[in-house]
């Protein structure tokens, strides 16, 4: 009995308290006030907990157009991804076997890809377009579905809607796009709400893409403006992790709010519960 | 083409990159808005990133993709990459045009310094800076160390170090890098490598008086361990430190001085490198300067920003960050940058050095020679391996790489 | 399948997808490759071509030896780690159990921090003397490493950052464990099959087309992607042990004005990606993971 | 468009898979109005005939003609074809009223409009009182019976169901199958039936059609099929217990060339007749009884008799065969 | 441990999911080489049932008892207990010969002898050219088999099978209930067997146990459950078609306080007979038919008559009731 107890719940509640160990510490480095050494041992919370750090951002950066910025890129970004990871793993869906297969490997020789291979001579496409310095560039990568693992991940996912029922709708006079949307979407809303904060994850901190594509300083997202801390003052740690942190919170929220279908003990119930008027 | 401008035909448009970290970024930023002040029919972009990594990766794909921006600022340890490609716009002319500024308004060691084929003008630099000693001036008096005065030796200077070290604290906190090793060689009288202009090789140990300056480096942490050693580094940075009043001097410099004006504790001031006993003095330039891209169609623009920025006003603008040494020999010396109120009192020291500043050489290799020689440096000042078969390995390694690549 | 729909439907919805692919992958890379037998700096626009130049000085570049040597160790280490992780926390983490969502948030919180701050976070823990992770070690009565210093402790210490984002493939295992059907433990339960023996003749022979697509995976992301972290922890010290392939072409390209020779190792670390994950869908291939 | 409305003719239709050859040059004329049972062994091709009717499937070779046209050409939805597929294939994150409204609504039917024409079906199959269910709520019969409101709705010329009845019980089965049976004489609307229940084919259609292997095998009306199986396979198909088929006629009368067929009803306990058997097993069913038999040359024959027949295993018994079938013993055809 | 090897008894067994009560107080003793059928309505608890005596699933209340002994603690895998599924729970990334050796190879059974002994199990089932097919390369009959076969390797105290004849077509489940039976009479093995099937129902088993809403109804022998059904449910579920239970007696002879049935087959055609019904519809099923009748009352009879029965719909016949069982009209008890 003690056995099972350790297996179920000592072991995880362990594992779980080392993987957010790095977040934990993160916040508390955060709030540390400016200048004093850090810690010699471990310091669960800090003797004399300030936001001080935190004050100091938007004095020093323009925290809040950044993060403005980093919204709107975001908010576009991420319904894009998901619009193109499942329309393409509904059409993978729809291929016969052989031809998934042949689309599979195209898939795979994709994800060979180096992205370094790509940086430099994509600002050429998007010079041509006459792009470059807008958030189209930043768009690039939703329109690729970040990466080809998420549109296997729909196509895995639709493939558990039966046939039958793709013909079901058919019959019912509606067209492949009214099936993916009114029935093979609803059904795989998980996976819907993977793929969102996976890309949300990506889109919120690329820091490359914003790099290289955008010249206006005004145009920056949060990611670049971490990197202008980086360089100030050595001991200002708490300035830095509350930088961080600003840059996490935002994935953080979103994956919360996510984890109660994602990661909930029966999906499907999950998303039921949600479903119901 | 220049297409920054699109849609904008009636009124220029320029795109600035330029580097630094949040605090130079804003100055810049004020730059930028008394520019567009005086000059209300342009339009400047100013498009900072942080690290000079950053700066080449945005400029080497800007380039590539045919779309460079109007004026970069750049190191002048890494604009011979760009000046051997031809990919700058030489400044000598327009210089010379010029009615705003004039070639003897500014350090002529700086200028020197970005003269590529040695005679024009490739970039205009706009600060100078050199490696000095910050030291913390509480500890000296503690210890009972005279402070540094002009003309002090190596001699002086490992002594105070090794009366400040002890007790958690340590006198001299350096970097163990190429930059900071140079001003000792040369103060010795060796050379840094065979041939300034076409180098070939390092020259630390062929050179006596270059290894004399080396190995009086390295024993600084290898046998007096006045200097924190590996971990104690890795742990804490020197400034970080000299901020917190354990480290008796810190080699740095002008850069440190706005995080270092945040000190409250204790009184600190700078004082010029020790000179080696029989040597001269000496110091190594630090300066960035502004570049126009070539093959732009107009550079009218690009320049109009140069002059503006290299004006008597764009460089009080930037000397009040206390960050730099103005190139503008005028501006370094009105209280706009040694303005006595603030720290360090000997502020002057920084003008001083000036006659004896030396660059390092500005082949379009030297950039990648540095870095890793940097790293190998490293490797021995923190006697990870062994002095010897250290510097051998250094030297070898990096000996390839100054033929530029696929010559 | 069968062909219910006309064997176009499939392609039209591919078709955005393709589209993006040749615009903005195919033709950079296409360009890439060309570039790769030019003296390009990407400095200038009139590169010529020099046929195998790049690939001579390729072949007696000692840089690149470090890094491939970095980058070999860096998989060989690195991958394990991460899948062991992913998988074992996954299938540990699956059965239902009050608050067992909580445990998994857990796990994969570390996968949203973005990778700048999870490398300046690392600065911290591998801290020498102050570092948690030296602290933790001291609770042993063992002194620590200088992570930072040592070639081998470094690119360990780059094993362990990267040991901490596996949200992703731990998500795919979770989920792929769940649709395995409840049905088929109880037919192994019933022929005497023990807990051990169901995880090793049932779970992970039935998962295994998605562990393979997840090793496929973090090889390519640790050989190819991760590096960024990697970038701000070391930049390729102490001596080049952490100048990853990736990060080699990066400098190449970006710093060197290397442009064309970044670009052929680009195209070599394509090749060594394809050779690795060959050799891997061959040595599993009698598992029908491709079936 | 010179014949009624809603027939079909299946011209040498073929479709294969890989090297299967599901459907084999299969030729059936369908007459408007009229139910049709398709019965075979798992994979003869049933369900995939149902989808080449309905155009979910394109067939490799031959024709099918709706209303004597040629629909090749034209797309499922838009074919006047309502099917009941094998899984019912509801839409599991509907409500029962959106799943029968989902197809009304795509075709741009008004929302209120179309919950009307929803409720009024599902009422008429006595599902009114689950329209705000979920399918994994309900019961199989419950499921099976929103599938069929839905197909009603869409009011079709051919109805195509695929053993619409498989996973109901036997009462509910029962009652389900009067229930189709009703709707279709009221409806009469083409109607094809794929069922492997015996009872069903024997009583559902208007006619049956038997396939083996992608091939139509026999089609005619279930008594006449029954009675004059056209071949050794539909007569052991057909019938449970099926009929005793002895190869060379062996105790019915020998003759080496024909294979002779007697059903287990036709096989009557009579103490003159001219067969011996002992009897192996017994099996009562409540309302008659099966007797498994062992003749002496050890042809296994089975007898249905009546209720409480007072035999053991061990006894022997006399038969008369009554009506004999005869096949060709090489290809199997009805002599 | 002085019972003999394979009795199982259930005692009080409870099992509730969520607000239904799956199993609800099921007393059930099964002695040693028993076989005994489960039968009753979809949802009625059957495969709870099995899937408590394997261990599978816990109880809520009472016990299983296996040789005397209560075997709560005893995990699956340490039962010696057989069970087929009803969806077969066939490895599906292993080939038909490694799901039969699976079983042996866990339990450390040499390859070869693994080997040797499951191809005899596939012979024996006529499997044993499938050996390299994998699960999805199979029709649902041969799935069927190769489970049973699996099961059969284990040489068990006890086998449970869930509805193991499910998907197979008639003859060839006509066959394989044969080879069952024979292999009970061989192993006499204790064998719990679940079915939906009436024929099922009727023959296999030694006894018969009928469920519904998770209760024991009645348990006996086949014959004599269908002739004595202890409530109206039994006497409505086993037969096919069902009994003809007229609440008040009706046409059969009115009495306000009992429920009247008779079977369809006890209700015979007779020119003197006191019921007069109008035909309604007429099944031909080959070896029989039924009439759906209707009697004045409006009250619906099944009657159950030969092959030809020689009336139309419409017809008008007389009907004489054999064999009357009385169930009290508000409890539906016998009485
Ligand atoms: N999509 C497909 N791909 C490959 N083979 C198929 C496919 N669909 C059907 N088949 C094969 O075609 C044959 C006929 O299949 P079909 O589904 O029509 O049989 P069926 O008569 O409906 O059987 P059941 O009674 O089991 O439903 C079978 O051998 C089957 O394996
Ligand atoms: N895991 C479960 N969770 C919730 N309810 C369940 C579960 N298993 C069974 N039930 C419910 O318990 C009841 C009995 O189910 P069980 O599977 O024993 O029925 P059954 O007699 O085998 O039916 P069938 O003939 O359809 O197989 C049903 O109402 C079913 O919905
Ligand atoms: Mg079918
Ligand atoms: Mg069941």
């Amino acid at each position: 009995m003690v056995g099972r107890w350790l297996g179920r719940y000592v072991l995880p509640a362990l594992v779980a308290a080392l993987f957010v160990a790095p977040l934990w510490f993160m916040v508390v480095g955060s709030l540390r006030p400016t200048g004093s050494p850090p810690p010699r041992t471990l310091e669960l919370w800090p003797a004399e907990p300030t936001t001080a750090a935190y004050a100091r951002l938007p004095e020093l950066v323009p925290l809040f157009r950044y993060l403005a910025n980093s919204a709107l890129v975001v908010a576009l970004a991420v319904p894009l991804t998901v619009l193109v990871a499942s329309l393409t793993g509904f059409g993978l869906r729809l291929l016969s076997r052989p031809a998934r297969r042949r689309a599979l490997i195209g898939l795979l020789v994709l994800l060979l890809v180096p992205v370094t291979a790509v940086w430099a001579t994509r600002f050429e496409v998007f010079r041509l377009a006459g792009v470059v310095d807008t958030y189209l560039p930043l768009l690039a990568p939703a329109a690729l579905a970040v990466s080809p693992f998420l549109v296997l991940l729909y196509a895995w996912s639709f493939g558990g809607v039966p046939d039958s029922q793709l013909q079901a709708a058919r019959l019912e006079g509606a067209g492949w796009l009214t099936i993916w949307r009114r029935l093979a979407l609803p059904q795989v809303k998980p996976a819907t709400l993977a793929v969102a904060v996976l890309a949300f994850t990506f889109h919120w901190a690329n820091f490359i893409d914003p790099l290289l594509y955008l010249t206006s300083g005004d145009r920056y997202t949060w990611p670049l403006g971490l990197r202008f801390l980086l360089l100030l003052n050595p001991t200002d740690w708490p300035l830095l992790m509350a930088g961080s942190v600003v840059a996490t919170a935002p994935c953080v929220l979103v994956f919360l709010l996510a984890q109660r279908v994602l990661l909930a003990d029966d999906p499907l119930a999950a998303l039921r519960s949600k479903g119901r008027p | 083409g220049c297409t920054s401008g699109d849609g904008k035909a009636d009124r220029p448009g320029i795109t600035v990159v330029l580097f630094g970290d949040a605090e130079e970024v804003a100055g810049y930023r004020s730059l930028v808005d008394g520019f567009t002040d005086a000059n209300p029919d342009m339009d400047v972009t100013l498009s900072p990133v942080a690290t000079q990594d950053e700066l080449m990766a945005r400029l080497t794909t800007s380039f590539a993709g045919g779309q460079p921006p109007d004026v970069f600022l750049m190191n002048y340890r890494r604009y011979g990459q760009f000046a051997g490609q031809g990919a700058i716009e030489p400044a000598q002319s327009y210089l010379d045009a010029s009615s705003a500024i004039k070639e003897s308004d500014f350090s002529p060691r700086a200028l020197d310094a970005f003269r590529f084929d040695g005679q024009k003008l490739t970039c205009l630099p706009q600060n100078l800076s050199s490696l000095v000693v910050y030291y913390n001036a509480d500890l000296f008096q503690a210890a009972g160390v005279a402070t540094p005065a002009p003309g002090w030796s190596w001699d002086d200077f490992l002594a105070a170090g090794k009366a400040l070290t002890g007790d958690g604290r340590y006198g001299i906190g350096v970097e163990a890098s190429i930059a900071r090793l140079a001003p000792f060689v040369w103060s010795n009288r060796g050379e840094l490598v065979d041939d300034e202009n076409r180098p070939t090789t390092l020259t630390l140990r062929a050179d006596p008086a270059a290894r004399e300056a080396v190995d009086w480096f390295l024993d600084l942490q290898l046998r007096h361990r006045v200097v924190p050693p590996d971990a104690e580094e890795q742990s804490e940075s020197s400034e970080a430190r000299f901020l917190r009043g354990t480290l008796g001097m810190y080699l740095s410099s002008r850069v440190a001085v706005p995080t270092l004006r945040t000190i409250t504790g204790f009184t600190w001031d700078v004082a010029s490198l020790p000179v080696a006993p029989g040597g001269v003095p000496a110091s190594i330039l630090h300066s960035d300067a502004y570049c126009m891209s070539a093959g732009l169609p107009d550079h009218r623009p690009a320049w109009r920003f140069i002059e503006y920025a290299m004006g008597a006003s764009g460089q009080q603008t930037l000397a009040e960050s206390g960050r730099t040494v103005p190139s503008r020999l005028d501006v370094a010396g009105s209280p706009a940058f040694l303005d006595p109120a603030k720290p360090p009192r000997s502020s002057q020291v920084f003008l001083d050095a000036e006659p004896h500043l030396r660059a390092t050489p500005r082949t379009a290799t030297w950039a990648r020679v540095e870095k890793e020689a940097n790293k190998l440096l490293e490797e021995v000042f923190y006697g990870r391996v062994d002095r010897e078969e250290g510097l051998r390995q250094l030297e070898e390694t990096v000996r390839p790489l100054f033929t530029p690549a696929g010559k | 399948m069968s062909r219910p729909r006309s064997p176009l439907t499939g392609w039209a919805f591919l078709a955005p997808y393709a589209i993006a692919v040749a615009v903005l992958v195919a033709v950079p890379v296409l360009l890439n490759v060309g570039y790769a037998f030019t003296d390009h700096t990407g400095l200038t626009r009139d590169p010529q071509f020099v046929g195998l130049a790049n690939v001579r000085r390729l072949l007696d570049d000692r840089f690149l030896l470090d890094s491939l040597e970095a980058s070999l160790f860096h998989v060989a280490l690195a991958v394990p780690v991460r899948f062991l992780a992913a998988v074992g926390l996954g299938l540990l983490l699956a059965a239902p159990r009050p608050g067992g969502r909580w445990f998994r948030t857990a796990v994969y919180l570390p996968t949203v921090i973005p990778d700048v701050a999870l490398a300046v976070l690392f600065l911290w823990v591998l801290n020498p003397l102050y570092g948690p992770l030296n602290q933790f070690l001291g609770l042993f009565g063992h002194a620590g490493y200088n992570w930072l210093a040592d070639p081998t402790t470094a690119r360990i210490g780059v094993v362990l950052m990267l040991a901490f984002p596996i949200g992703e493939g731990f998500i795919v295992v979770l989920a792929a464990r769940r649709l395995l059907d409840g049905r088929l433990y109880e037919a192994a339960a019933l022929e005497g099959c023990g807990p051990f023996g169901q995880l090793r003749r049932l779970t992970l022979p039935l998962l295994a087309p998605v562990l393979v697509l997840l090793a496929v995976r973090d090889i390519i992301l640790t050989l190819q992607v991760n590096f960024v972290p990697a970038y701000v922890l070391t930049d390729g010290r102490p001596a080049n042990a952490t100048l990853y392939l990736p990060v080699y072409i990066f400098d190449q390209v970006f710093e060197f004005s290397g442009f064309a020779y970044g670009s052929l190792v680009t195209i070599l670390l394509m090749l060594i990606t394809a050779v690795i994950i060959t050799g891997l869908l061959i040595a599993v291939r009698r598992w029908r993971v491709l079936r | 468009m010179n014949e009624p409305r809603g027939t079909i003719r299946l011209a040498a239709l073929t479709r294969s898979y890989g090297r299967t050859t599901a459907v084999d040059g299969v030729d059936l004329d369908v007459s408007a109005g009229e139910l049709i049972t398709l019965v075979g062994p798992s994979g003869s091709g049933k369900s995939t005939i149902l989808r080449l009717i309905a155009g979910l499937d394109r067939p490799d070779g031959g024709r099918v003609l709706v209303d004597g046209a040629d629909v090749a050409g034209v797309p499922p939805h838009r074919r006047a074809v309502a099917m009941v597929f094998q899984d019912y294939a509801l839409f599991p994150h509907l409500t029962v009223l959106s799943n029968l409204t989902f197809g009304l609504r795509v075709r741009r039917v008004r929302r209120a409009e179309a919950d009307r024409r929803a409720r009024a079906a599902a009422d008429r199959l006595g599902i009114g009182d689950l329209l705000d269910r979920y399918p994994d709520q309900m019961s199989g019969g419950q499921r099976q019976r929103v599938a069929l409101a839905r197909a009603l709705l869409r009011d079709p010329s051919v109805y195509l169901l695929d053993e619409p009845l498989a996973s109901l019980d036997a009462p509910l089965r029962f009652a389900t199958r009067a229930d189709l049976l009703a709707l279709h004489r009221e409806l009469r609307t083409t109607t094809i039936h794929v069922t492997h229940d015996q009872h069903e084919a024997m009583t559902l259609g208007d006619r049956v059609v038997v396939l083996a292997d992608g091939r139509v095998r026999q089609v005619g009306p279930p008594q006449q099929v029954y009675d004059e199986p056209a071949d050794t396979f539909v007569a052991g198909f057909l019938g449970s217990p099926p009929m005793n088929l002895v190869p060379g006629g062996g105790v019915l009368g020998g003759d080496p060339a024909l294979t002779l067929g007697v059903r287990p009803e036709d096989l009557t306990r009579d103490d003159a007749g001219p067969i011996t058997a002992t009897v192996e097993a017994v099996e009562a069913l409540g309302s008659e009884a099966i007797l498994l038999t062992r003749c002496p040359d050890r042809t296994r024959l089975i007898v249905r008799t009546g209720p409480r027949p007072g035999v053991a295993p061990g006894d022997e018994v006399r038969l008369r065969a009554d009506r004999l079938h005869q096949f060709d013993a090489a290809t199997g055809r009805r002599r």
